[in-house]
């Protein structure tokens, strides 16, 4: 088992590069910024590899199981004698596999920025905001405390928010990057609650006794969570949904997805990094960290779980089918396959067989988020390229950027399911489990999977055929070494990680599964991403009009998927109209004018009735002997008669 | 009914009627005369009482001192034959109104107060007992009051000088 | 009667000033810069002298009594005097009538002086016009002012007519009990409504003095118009005199009647207070904001009284003596102003304190301390007042009081705002001070603060009464 | 550790002040003083750690007693808990930094720290004062130097503010003051002290009487709704230091009167009003931020974000658990800290574009990152960011808040966890505006950064701010032995 | 016809007491306003002498009270009347609605 020295140095190599960098990145360190924090990156993805190695083949399996390990832990912040927020590090096959997806992504992205962002006036400030996202999120994966996963998911939040607003004068950066934190606040706000609630029954923190506890029908804390019931849910109900409702803000699940695809106004590398491989899964770790609970407790809270992620998965597919920006293109996509995630895990039970889609959920994760992160960094490289974000300025590139081009190609082969690339096998399991548990969920994941092809090779034909390259273009260059070499070995990540055999060492109970591979049911699956790439190719190959002439058809539907279904306006109206317009501006004014009004009023009411009395002191002696004697009389009758 | 009484009675209204007819009379000299008047029927009242000796120092006093003294202040002050000036009828009412009450007042409390019938020996309040008793510092000795009264003499008549007299450094 | 010297040791040394300044007028007719430093070295040895050498007693058969309450009380007003002579210095120079101008003052303090120490109503009668009648010819000491005769008119007719309803009242409580010493009277007194009316009679005329509301009408015209040294004797030494014999009479004499006397209080302290500071609010004269503002001073004064215990005797001689130190501050910084620019409006005092920083924080601290903030003694003076007067446990009572020291800051607020906040382009001009009256200014900002943060001085009061 | 230095301190700098002969000479003593404030507060701190490790389990430390009025049992007594210590941490920081962004003041020099220093005093004597009479000599001694800060340094219309500031906070003062008489009468011995106060056992009739009225003067100092109408203004047109003063300092007195006075000798009463508190917190949390929400000008955003700040702690307060009362210690504290910091941004910022208009301001953070940066921090330590001092106490009050299991309480603290969205809103709104987008004027672009002074200022706080937010245990350890105090008078009376 | 005593005594110092309370209250002239001044004090006066008399002859409290009266309101009579002379010389008027400067 490697040191605790180890373990914490994987998250804290790169807080050392946000300290360093985020003090001196502007003036003494801003040269050699990204080679130092590249330099540290590579440390700590190396340390990450150490630790999963370890944990994988030599210390970690116990009696034929992984175990959960908590090498590290120290209170925080004690509330009371049970519950209190520790700082630990959790070592168990999800975070292992975390640590070394998060490492290595951001060890790639780390490389790519080195010429991605180049001359970039804040490029020391840009790596030290990478530093602390990598971070949190690797703080993130190693929680061993709920509450500490929420410091770290929230910090995750806001260093997405310093990246996605990174190019901070340009407004609609500013406004993304406020969306992007506002509506995952908005979620971690049922997060919060839901902590609230778990620990409260739970009567800890601690992840490993509360799922022991919680798991445990004849446990007390269990008993007084099912027995609380608030609207006809129990109270353990609730918690989990609660918590869900923070993942699937993250995670980008319907309808809280609305700030992804703004989210890619940050730089392309960012997006890659965060909007693609690591921050967005954030939920489905969430989810597959309270696993024990939500499949053996709460059944009910798990469906929620899988229609919102087969619903997200699909609007997300339709929308992604629509839109001409390639990197909201991929946004969709990414919040699509999510999706995948989500009802996998939602579909799954716990333990043995009925575990499945607990590994191909996660399966999932791991090969997305090499062929995601590929996509977008190839993204980046044809933007750094022609220097446009829009479909319509691209086309024919595929001899202009050879590399790209082929890794791109490898990367949506990927995703559209293609064997034998990686998304291939891990979407298999996911369908498999899907067909298993929930026939509906499974038909709905069919056909996603099948549009999913379509629009990756939309995307592709668009960059990459289509017409003949605009003149411009032919003086740009494909992007140098540092460029190309994360391409290149994301590519082949894309390409092999499928034979990984993933349900050995990730499962939900520990314990290994062996995932047989099954060609019959791969047939249907298949086809239809063949049939999505055909269908692509007959629209977009070559320039014509044919994919105008069906949006034109379908224009109802096209319309409404161009405009993402309208979710924004209805977000933009309840914010604006609602929040603003009718509690924040009468709260304002009725501070000013009310409360604060009384105030103003005793105070003007005071002196009024000064004037008003003025007369009393008329300066006539003979008035004044008047009220004396007046006095003199009322007292006297007040005290002789009435007030013995 | 006896001579007595008939003065007695005769004395009261002369100095009631006379009171009140010095407040309400509206040509100024008039309403001094009637003060003396009125003043010397207390005095009168004094003398009834067989008080000798402050029915005496009230009309030197009074009637030949400081109603003397109004009427020199009026003779400095007032243009001859001008009648007072009427007063606000609001005020008039109020004034019956709450000296009415007041009497009224005053007198149901008198009236219903059983004073202490006390049949101790008198003292004769002849100049004599007065005169002893007043420089007396022993009990029931004035003494120290009486050194009072003249510095507040003393201290009225030097405030009267500066204020009354001092004209000439106002105006320089 | 050896005893006599030393128990009346103070009226004796006040007589002796009195004729000595008599006679400095009657003789050669010494120049005012000569004169004031010599008054106020008499003043000084007469405060001195009242430390030393005193003695209790009874004299006259309890006429006249002494004990070390009453010296302190003698004590306190000497200070004030002082106090006047020093900070009113600037005015008092260019008076052509100063020895006349003391002789009155100190006929007054003498008249003050018998009536702390009367045990007999017609010995405190005397004492009593003999501390107002000077104070109504001084009055008139601005002969030039319309405004300074119509003043003293103004005293003069409404004490007179207060006496008179004073003199009914003993009339006839000497009827109904046969007697004038207050010693024989407090075992006479049974609360019949005769007493009842007779004792009311007899309190307006404390209230008068006081300016308790209803009885205080004359207060603010009569402060207005008199010359500011008269406004703060009659302000802070008649009030304290007073309050020292309104407390020996209803603590001592009346206290068989002390559950009349109690509510009567306590009705009269919230009238007063509320009524002076809602007339303060708009008051543009500084001397008739004072005279408000003392007013409302005066209803906290009674909050104080309706403890009968020693917490109530305390507290309300300790809140004289502070009361002395803050208003007199206050009255000095005014006549320095007024004398030499003739200003008298709060207005005028605008952005003074670019011109007359000095000025400015005494008058500050003098207004902290009438408001009752720490660090000033004023928040302990009021404080004990309140404490003694919520002895009874009346939380609406100590309530009112409190809520009245709001009103009460917000027009003293509106003084310190004009010296310090608000812009003004012709501020007055930077006066020059002089040295005996900076001196009486830096003795009122000592008092201020010392009175208050050295406990002794409370706790030496409170000792007395043990 | 002798206490009274806490207040010797402060009188000998304020002496040394009056004999200071030049601006420069006042501005190196006042700087001198708050330093040796600052230092002095953290030796205490340690002092206080050393004794508490050493087994001294006694509520209050160091406590000293002189006889002041002795007649009336009023004592000069002084001594410190963990709340205590932890206030008067607060102040030092705030002190120091307070003076350090002051330097450039040119407009009487003298008096404008003669009335910082003063200040300080009243909020040091306030905290170690163990007699409610010594207490309230200090809460009220802390009042007038507001008034002046405001009225004569401020700008807008201060003279109103200053005025309106001054006349509420006696008014609230004169409620604690009936409060205070009538414990001293409840107390039939007829004491003032705190301690011994607190073993009386005051009739429940009388706590329900005095409770309202302790609770609510002290409430107006720490701007309980609806009684919070000085603070914007106040705030508002305050000097930059003089608004840190405020709401760093003087809000504090209020919150930690509520909780030693009120709640810690009138159990009863507490638990009788307290769901009336809650709703009042809630209310202010949320209505707050909302308002906050519509401000546009920043120090406006700022006066009305700590109504809805203070509102936490007065909802801890209300709560009444120990986790729940340690919270509220712990945000006032960290807002303290916070607001601190974020009056001396805003008045950084004002100094130098001299307009406080949020949609008149844009892209600053290009001109002076460090203005920015800081800006941004504070405001993500304001919606309650990880690693800053804002979370750990929001949390401790939530977590606190939800050991009360009814409905009434649920519903409580869903109100004021909501308040984190909309914190977040107007922050990011601000943030946005101000620090990001485009350069809205083109003079903006010779704006400098901060200077030397004013980075000191803001690394000092920020310094509290992350000591906190990174390593809440130390400051938990303090208060919560503290707290369990208050909290078991409230179960004694359960019971 | 009653047997005249205490009571009626009183009764006349009370009636006289009120004259001139009203005589203070409504008369314009400062001179008569000084003599209402007077009669108040000749009634208090009569009262005195009256107890004295009646209840309590042991002693002669009331008649000495009564003197020292006499003697003050001789002073006061002096001092006010100096006033009223010089403010009629600064206002050329002795009518108290003439002096109403100081108000409010």
């Amino acid at each position: 088992m490697p040191s605790i020295a180890t373990i914490a140095l994987i998250p804290l190599l790169p807080f050392a590069g946000f300290v360093l960098l985020g003090i001196f990145g502007r003036t003494a360190l801003k040269k050699p910024a990204g080679y130092l924090g590249t330099a540290l990156m590579l440390a700590s993805c190396i340390l990450a590899l150490y630790t999963a190695y370890g944990y994988f083949f030599d210390f970690g399996k116990i009696h034929g199981a992984y175990q959960k390990l908590v090498p590290f832990q120290m209170t925080w912040l004690e509330f009371s004698k049970d519950v209190s927020i520790n700082i630990g590090f959790i070592l168990d096959p999800l975070s292992a596999m975390m640590l070394v997806v998060v490492t290595f992504i951001s060890l790639m992205v780390h490389i790519y920025s080195l010429s991605y962002m180049k001359g970039e006036e804040r490029f020391g400030t840009y790596y030290a905001f990478l530093g602390l996202f990598t971070f949190s999120m690797l703080g993130l994966v190693l929680s061993s405390n709920i509450f500490q996963i929420y410091i770290f998911w929230e910090l995750v939040g806001v260093s997405s928010f310093l990246l996605i607003g990174f190019y901070y004068d340009k407004p609609s950066a500013v406004a993304a990057c406020k969306k992007a934190f506002i509506v995952t606040r908005f979620a971690d706000l049922g997060f919060l609650i839901g902590i609230l609630v778990l620990s409260y029954y739970g009567g800890t923190l601690d992840f490993g006794t509360l799922i022991a506890r919680l798991t445990d029908p004849s446990s007390t804390q269990m008993q007084a969570a099912v027995n609380a019931s608030f609207l006809g849910a129990s109270a353990l109900t609730w918690g989990a949904v609660l918590v869900f409702i923070g993942g699937a803000g993250k995670s980008a699940m319907f309808p809280l997805h609305i700030w992804l695809p703004d989210a890619m106004e940050g730089p392309t590398p960012v997006s890659a990094l965060i909007h693609a491989a690591t921050m967005v899964v954030a939920g489905v770790y969430l989810v597959a960290r309270l696993f024990p609970v939500f499949a053996i407790s709460v059944p009910g809270a798990l469906h929620v779980v899988a229609y919102i992620g087969v619903v997200s998965a699909m609007i997300a597919a339709v929308i992604a089918c629509t839109q001409t920006d390639i990197k909201r293109v991929l946004a969709y996509s990414t919040m699509s396959q999510i999706g995948f995630m989500m009802f996998a895990l939602g579909v799954s039970g716990y333990g043995g067989e009925a575990g499945l889609g607990y590994s191909a959920s996660l399966f999932h994760l791991f090969t997305h988020a090499m062929f995601k992160a590929l996509l977008f960094l190839g993204a980046g490289s044809v933007i750094h390229f022609v220097h446009s974000n829009e479909m319509k300025d691209m086309g024919g590139l595929r001899k202009l950027m050879p590399v790209t081009h082929i890794t791109f190609l490898i990367a949506c082969l990927a995703i559209a399911g293609v064997p034998p690339f990686a998304g291939f096998f891990s979407k298999e399991e996911i369908l498999l489990a899907a067909s298993r548990g929930n026939t509906g969920i499974y038909y709905m994941a069919l056909i996603t999977s099948g549009l999913t092809a379509f629009y990756m090779f939309r995307l592709y034909f668009r960059i990459f055929w289509n017409k003949e390259a605009g003149h411009d273009a032919h003086h740009g260059k494909e992007g140098g070494f540092a460029l190309l070499f994360p391409l290149v070995l994301l590519a082949l990540c894309a390409a092999g990680a499928g034979f990984i055999p993933f349900g050995e060492y990730v499962s939900s109970d520990g314990t290994p599964l062996h995932s047989e591979f099954d060609p019959v049911f791969s047939i249907a699956p298949v086809a239809l991403g063949v049939a999505g790439i055909l269908l692509a190719s007959w629209f977009y190959l070559r320039a014509n009009d044919r994919a105008d002439r069906v949006a034109a058809s379908l224009k109802g539907l096209y319309t409404a998927a161009y405009n993402k279904f309208y979710i924004d306006e209805l977000y933009l109206f309840i914010t604006k109209k609602v929040l603003f317009n009718l509690v924040g501006r009468p709260a304002a004014w009725i501070d000013r004018n009310i409360v604060d009004g009384a105030v103003n009023l005793v105070g003007n009411e005071t002196v009024a009735f000064s004037k008003l009395i003025k007369k009393l002191q008329s300066g006539k002696v003979q008035q004044y002997a008047i009220v004396f004697l007046g006095g003199v009389l009322v007292l006297a009758v007040l005290f002789i008669y009435i007030w013995h | 009914m006896n001579g007595s009484t008939i003065i007695f009675y005769l004395l009261a209204a002369l100095t009631i009627v006379c009171g009140v007819l010095s407040v309400s009379t509206r040509q100024i000299f008039r309403a001094a005369i009637y003060l003396i008047f009125s003043l010397i029927g207390i005095a009168g009242i004094y003398f009834w009482l067989d008080y000798q000796f402050i029915a005496a120092v009230q009309v030197v006093v009074y009637v030949g001192g400081i109603v003397v003294l109004i009427i020199f202040s009026i003779f400095l002050t007032q243009q001859a034959g001008e009648l007072l000036p009427k007063q606000k009828i609001g005020r008039k009412i109020f004034s019956v109104l709450a000296v009415f009450c007041g009497f009224a007042l005053t007198m149901v409390q008198v009236y219903q107060h059983a004073f202490y019938e006390n049949d101790g020996e008198a003292v004769k309040p002849v100049v004599a007992n007065i005169g002893k008793q007043m420089l007396s510092t022993k009990q029931g000795g004035y003494a120290l009051p009486f050194e009072v009264v003249s510095i507040l003499l003393l201290a009225a008549l030097v405030g009267c000088i500066v204020i009354a007299i001092s004209k000439k450094e106002e105006t320089a | 009667m050896n005893d006599l010297w030393i128990i009346m040791k103070n009226e004796l040394v006040v007589t002796t000033i009195i004729f000595l300044l008599l006679f400095i007028k009657i003789g050669k007719g010494l120049k005012n810069e000569t004169l004031l430093p010599l008054i106020q070295f008499l003043l000084l040895a007469n405060l001195l002298q009242g430390f030393f050498f005193n003695k209790e007693g009874l004299l006259f058969e309890g006429i006249f009594y002494s004990n070390t309450l009453i010296i302190v009380q003698k004590n306190i007003l000497s200070l004030g005097v002082y106090l006047i002579s020093l900070v009113c210095s600037d005015w008092l120079k260019k008076s052509p009538q100063l020895p006349e101008f003391f002789i009155l003052m100190l006929s007054a303090l003498l008249g003050m002086f018998f009536m702390i120490s009367s045990g007999n109503l017609l010995m405190f009668y005397l004492s009593l016009e003999l501390a107002t009648i000077p104070v109504a010819a001084m009055a008139n000491f601005d002969l030039h002012k319309k405004v300074s005769s119509e003043a003293a008119m103004k005293m003069i007719l409404s004490s007179a007519f207060s006496s008179g309803i004073l003199l009914f009242g003993i009339s006839l409580l000497y009827g109904a009990t046969g007697t004038l010493q207050f010693a024989e009277m407090s075992a006479l007194l049974d609360g019949s409504p005769l007493q009842m009316l007779a004792f009311i009679f007899l309190f307006t005329a404390f209230a008068f003095k006081l300016s308790v509301v209803p009885f205080h009408l004359w207060t603010a015209d009569v402060y207005e118009g008199s010359p500011v040294a008269v406004t703060a004797f009659l302000s802070v030494i008649s009030k304290g005199a007073v309050a020292f014999i309104l407390l020996t009479v209803l603590h001592k004499v009346f206290l068989p009647m002390m559950g009349i006397w109690y509510n009567l209080l306590m009705i009269l302290s919230v009238i007063t207070m509320i009524t002076g500071n809602i007339f303060a609010l708009r008051q543009q004269n500084i001397k008739r904001f004072l005279a408000f503002s003392s007013i409302a001073q005066v209803g906290f004064i009674l909050v104080g009284m309706t403890n009968e215990g020693q917490l109530g005797i305390s507290s309300v001689v300790y809140f004289i003596l502070v009361y002395i130190f803050s208003n007199l501050a206050a009255f000095g910084v005014a006549s320095a102003i007024s004398s030499q620019t003739g200003k008298e409006n709060i207005d005028d005092y605008k952005g003074m304190y670019r011109t007359n920083p000095f000025l400015s924080w005494i008058l500050a601290l003098a207004l902290f301390s009438l408001a009752g903030i720490p660090p000033t003694a004023g928040f302990f003076g009021k404080l004990f007042l309140l404490t003694a007067g919520g002895a009874k446990g009346s939380f609406w009572y100590i309530g009112i009081a409190a809520l009245n020291m709001i009103i009460s800051l917000y027009y003293y607020l509106r003084v310190i705002r004009s010296v310090f906040m608000d812009k003004n382009d012709a501020p007055i001009e930077k006066i020059s001070v002089g040295r005996s009256a900076t001196l009486g200014l830096l003795l009122c900002g000592a008092g201020i603060l010392a009175a208050g943060l050295f406990s002794w001085i409370f706790e030496y009061i409170r000792g007395i009464l043990n | 550790m002798n206490l009274l230095y806490l207040i010797g301190l402060p009188v000998l700098t304020a002496a040394a002040l009056l004999l200071a002969r030049s601006k420069e000479q006042v501005r190196w003593i006042s700087f001198a003083g708050s330093v040796a404030q600052l230092a002095l507060a953290l030796a205490l701190y340690f002092a206080f750690r050393q004794e508490r490790a050493a087994g001294n389990t006694a509520a209050m430390l160091f406590d000293q007693t002189w006889p002041l009025f002795k007649s009336l049992h009023i004592n000069f007594h002084v001594g410190v808990d963990g709340i205590s210590v932890a206030m008067i941490l607060l102040t030092s920081f705030v002190v120091v930094s307070g003076v350090l962004v002051s330097l450039n003041i040119e407009k009487m020099t003298k008096e404008f720290y003669f009335l910082l220093i003063l200040l300080s005093l009243g909020a040091y004597g306030f905290f170690i004062s163990l007699d409610l009479f010594v207490l309230f000599f200090f809460l009220e001694i802390a009042v007038i130097p507001k008034y002046l800060l405001i009225g004569i340094w401020g700008s807008g219309k201060k003279e109103y503010s200053a005025n309106k500031l001054a006349l509420m906070l006696m008014g609230g003062s004169a409620l604690v003051l009936v409060g205070l008489l009538g414990l001293y009468y409840a107390s039939h011995g007829g004491t003032f002290d705190l301690m011994e106060l607190s073993h009386l056992g005051i009739p429940a009739d009388t706590q329900r009487i005095l409770f309202p009225l302790l609770f609510v003067g002290f409430g107006v100092f720490t701007a309980l709704f609806p009684l919070h109408t000085w603070v914007p203004d106040g705030h508002s047109s305050a000097p930059t230091a003089g608004s840190m003063f405020l709401a760093g300092i003087s809000m504090k007195l209020g919150g930690y009167g509520c909780l030693r006075v009120a709640v810690f000798l009138l159990p009863v009463g507490a638990k009788e009003y307290a769901n009336i508190i809650i709703v009042l917190s809630s209310i202010a949390i949320l209505y707050g931020a909302f308002a906050t929400m519509m401000q546009k000008d920043l120090k406006y955003i700022n006066a009305y974000s700590s109504v809805s700040h203070v509102g936490f702690s007065l909802l801890g307060i209300g709560m009444l658990t120990h986790t729940a009362l340690t919270g509220a210690v712990l945000q006032m504290v960290s807002h303290g800290l916070m607001t601190a910091l974020f009056f001396a941004v805003i008045g950084m910022v004002y100094d130098r574009t001299h307009t406080r208009m949020v949609n008149d301001l844009g892209g600053l953070m290009k001109m002076m990152p460090f203005i920015g940066t800081i800006f941004f921090i504070v405001g993500l330590c304001s919606l309650g960011l990880p690693g800053l001092s804002g979370f750990v106490a929001e949390m401790t009050v939530f977590m606190g808040s939800w050991e009360n299991a009814d409905l009434f309480h649920r519903i409580a603290t869903i109100t004021a966890c909501m308040s984190i969205v909309v914190t977040a809103v107007y922050i990011l709104r601000a943030v946005g505006k101000v620090m990001m987008g485009p350069v809205t004027n083109p003079v903006y672009l010779t704006l400098k950064d901060a200077n030397w002074n004013e980075k000191l200022a803001a690394v000092i706080l920020l310094a509290g701010i992350l000591a906190i937010g990174l390593a809440p245990f130390w400051l938990n350890d303090l208060v919560r032995p503290a707290t369990e105090t208050i909290a078991h008078q409230i179960l004694q009376v359960t019971k | 016809m009653m047997e005249p005593g205490l009571y009626q005594i009183l009764f006349i110092s009370a009636a006289l007491f009120f004259t001139g309370v009203y005589g203070f209250l409504t008369r314009r002239n400062l001179i008569t306003m000084l003599m209402s001044v007077e009669l108040i004090l000749n009634s208090v006066n009569l009262n005195f002498i009256a107890f004295n008399k009646y209840l309590w002859p042991q002693k002669m409290d009331g008649l000495f009270f009564t003197l020292f009266v006499i003697a003050i309101a001789a002073a006061e009579a002096a001092v006010a009347i100096a006033i009223i002379i010089n403010l009629y010389r600064s206002h050329n008027s002795i009518d108290v609605e003439n002096a109403e400067d100081l108000k409010y």
